[in-house]
């Protein structure tokens, strides 16, 4: 059984490094939207800082939304989704084993990309371990929701937008902890609380999302 | 008399004398199966059993509810009434069961572009019945892919494509194959041999269930033909 | 006895029928209920000694946004039932409810928003409790825009059932967040609900209020069923005979 | 009552504005809930009386 979770991420970790275009697709989309900000809100330097958390992550939230729209489409066009649903494998840890994938090479490379992002917005050097620590336990979080929402969506012709509307709700307590403990820290304040209770959820979406997601995928393929 | 009414089914089977074998101890039934997509009824009271050695062409014009069919049989689907039952239970209640006598290969046959041949097969048989490497290879040259085993998918021919998923049919497979339009894009050699294979996988007490448009050349004792246009209430 | 064919085609014209002995029971309440609640809120109840007559507004808003709540909910039970036990009748009442818990959620900000221009300043702020209800509305668009999504209404069913069940799990996280979010930005100190110790000649309206929208709420939910079964179950024959009896009595053409 | 005359009772102390907004709107959203599906319902019984008729004829 761990066999074949093994397999799917080395399949999946294959499938990517043959198209490295949608790889770098989120991480230019993350980039742009940070560069947007200081244009829309003009370049001073105090304002930027204080609005970086926020900033950050909702840039972060909507290159995940972005990079999940595709998360199961191309293997539902080639049919590989009906056979995963007639394996004897639990559907649960293979999506579980896609999820893992898909963050450990989408996700994780937002994460790496951020302080840098982070930085030209004026963030101090000293909240750039608390943005990696919220960033490595929210981004996964956003991932495992998200996977619920493409799951469902993933048999409609323009599933991306509706995918959105269902999630981007659902993504709010991980965008209220994650950019509150940036806040904290750059106040100063201790942050320990709030990486607890992002771990805490983390552990809540590795342990439900992936039953969740099966049961969407099985509805998807069976309609 | 008759033929006023009726149109002559010139494809009618002649009553096989294993007929009585197919009601001993079938391993796949529909009962009272009814499909219905977009608020129009495809088939309804459908009844069929499938018992070892048999083999089950399923025909009818396009939208006719082919595809939906075989979906249902394989449990991918759920009928709008009626029941799929396997060995005497309803399909739903046992997964694990379906997947160790089942083989699926749908009209997209869940084969990557990016991946080699032999990747595709090697994740295919992990996800349902582990091969080793070298029945892999013997496989793909049953197949008559002998030099393309580590050439992306993509970069095949569309029969090339499907010869990689009919491998699995040369690996050690489990009983009962549902396999929805698999001569598409073969060539004539290539059904011929498809054909054989499948004759013999019923002659060996297999099953297959099949939609095809053409008319098969080789077939079991067991064969039979399940015309959907004509089930219409 | 097949169970899952009972399920299946037996439920459906029980419901039609015990549903239609309910329907003006229910609705009578309903009227009787929110008419009183309305009269004595509006004009017998003491105004409130720091809001003046502005707080009779909650015994519109509380209503709503209690139904609004525990809507969802019904939606994840009904979703629940829907995908373990496949009723039917569990998936029409989940896609009937959607949009009736959308319309009191919508009910609930649109009467918080007014209640905070005389008492806040601003028809907006971001009031722990308006900002929930906001996202809950969102979560209602989303199951409703799936429901529609998909054409295959078996799907459709399944489908929102797994995102209520998604979000009725994530609804007290998103509560919570919320709050704690609130209280780090020392939001508006006054709130809409809590209040210390309402005399009974306040409090009773309100009472009267839920109890009116609870009613209201159980009426227009079995109107939305039962027309959704007669479409659902057109093939059967008492659907045939019901339509065909009520084209006769409404003198349809 | 609590208000000395119906003038006062329409005033409602300054806020007459709000709270009859808030009832009225939400009065309006009642009714359109009851009206929604009862208009569906009469759509549907309508269509249903025509394909009846329709059948009927052939």
């Amino acid at each position: 059984m761990s066999n074949v979770f093994t397999l799917l991420v080395a399949r999946e970790a294959r499938l990517l490094f043959r198209r490295p275009a949608e790889l770098a697709n989120p991480l230019v989309f993350f980039a742009i939207v940070i560069a947007l900000f200081p244009l829309a809100v003009g370049p001073e330097s105090q304002l930027l800082q204080t609005l970086s958390p926020g900033l950050i992550w909702v840039a972060a939230l909507l290159a995940v939304l972005l990079s999940l729209d595709g998360m199961f489409r191309s293997d539902f066009e080639d049919g590989s989704l009906e056979q995963w649903v007639l394996s004897s494998h639990p559907l649960a840890l293979l999506v579980l084993a896609k999820v893992l994938a898909h963050w450990l090479f989408s996700g994780l490379a937002l994460v790496l990309l951020a302080p840098l992002l982070a930085l030209m917005l004026g963030l101090p050097g000293h909240c750039i371990p608390v943005l990696l620590m919220t960033l490595l336990l929210g981004t996964p979080v956003l991932s495992l929701l998200g996977a619920v929402g493409a799951a469902l969506t993933v048999g409609l012709k323009r599933g991306g937008l509706l995918l959105a509307l269902l999630i981007l709700p659902l993504y709010i307590p991980v965008l209220i902890l994650g950019s509150g403990a940036l806040q904290a820290s750059l106040q100063g304040l201790p942050v320990v609380g709030y990486l607890l209770w992002m771990a805490s959820l983390a552990a809540l979406a590795v342990t439900l999302t992936p039953f969740a997601t099966a049961a969407g995928l099985a509805i998807s393929v069976g309609e | 008399m008759q033929g006023k009414n009726l149109p002559p089914r010139i494809f009618s089977p002649a009553p096989s004398p294993k007929v009585s074998l197919s009601l001993n101890s079938p391993l796949l039934e529909a009962v009272a199966l009814a499909c219905e997509r977009d608020w129009r009824m495809l088939f309804e009271r459908l009844e069929l059993r499938l018992a070892a050695g048999e083999m089950l062409q399923i025909s009818g014009p396009n939208g006719s509810g082919k595809t939906s069919l075989l979906r249902l049989l394989a449990g991918l689907m759920q009928p709008t009434a009626g029941d799929v039952l396997l060995n005497g239970q309803p399909l739903a209640k046992q997964r694990a069961e379906l997947a160790r006598n089942l083989l699926w290969i749908g009209h997209a046959a869940g084969i990557k572009g990016l991946l080699t041949a032999e990747e595709n097969l090697i994740w295919l048989c992990a996800l349902h019945q582990p091969a080793s490497r070298d029945a892999i290879w013997q496989a793909l040259e049953q197949v008559g892919l002998r030099g393309f085993e580590d050439v992306p998918c993509h970069t095949l021919s569309a029969g090339q494509q499907r010869r990689v998923a009919l491998a699995r049919l040369y690996l050690a497979a489990p009983p009962l194959w549902i396999l929805d339009e698999p001569f598409t894009a073969l060539d004539k050699a290539g059904v011929a041999q498809l054909e054989r294979h499948l004759a013999q996988h019923c002659e060996n007490g297999g099953m297959v269930v099949l939609t095809t448009h053409h008319t098969l050349a080789n077939t079991p004792d067991g064969y039979r033909e399940l015309d959907l246009g004509q089930q219409q209430p | 006895m097949n169970w899952t064919w009972f399920h299946k085609w037996g439920s459906p014209k029980w419901f039609y029928q015990i549903s239609g002995r309910w329907l003006p029971w229910l609705s009578a309440a309903a009227v009787l209920l929110i008419a009183t609640g309305v009269v004595w809120g509006l004009a017998f109840a003491p105004p409130d000694y720091q809001q003046g007559n502005s707080f009779r507004i909650i015994y519109i808003h509380v209503p709503a946004a209690m139904l609004a709540q525990s809507c969802y909910v019904l939606l994840a039970v009904a979703g629940l039932v829907g995908l373990v036990w496949k009723m039917k009748i569990a998936d029409v009442a989940l896609q009937s409810a959607a949009p009736i818990g959308a319309w009191m959620t919508a009910i609930a900000l649109l009467t918080g928003a007014i209640w905070g221009k005389p008492t806040w300043g601003s028809w907006w702020v971001w009031d722990a409790r308006l900002t929930s209800m906001l996202i809950l509305l969102f979560l209602y668009f989303g199951v409703i825009a799936l429901g529609n999504a998909i054409s295959n209404r078996d799907s459709a069913a399944k489908a929102c059932a797994v995102l209520a069940l998604v979000g009725v799990v994530n609804i007290p996280i998103i509560k919570y967040s919320v709050e704690w979010w609130n209280t780090l930005h020392q939001g508006a100190t006054f709130k809409i609900t809590e209040r210390p110790a309402m005399p009974a000649e306040m409090w009773l309206p309100l009472l009267l209020m839920v109890l009116g929208f609870y009613c209201f709420f159980g009426a227009v939910l079995l109107m939305r069923m039962r027309l959704e079964v007669l479409k659902r179950e057109a093939r059967a024959s008492w659907v045939k005979e019901e339509v065909a009896k009520q084209i006769e009595q409404g003198g349809v053409r | 009552m609590s208000f000395a005359s119906f003038s006062e009772f329409l005033a409602m102390g300054h806020h007459g504005l709000y709270v009859w907004t808030a009832y009225g709107i939400s009065l309006a959203v009642l009714a359109l809930n009851v009206a929604l599906p009862l208009l569906s319902r009469r759509r549907y019984l309508q269509e249903e009386a025509r394909r009846l008729r329709r059948e009927s004829q052939k």
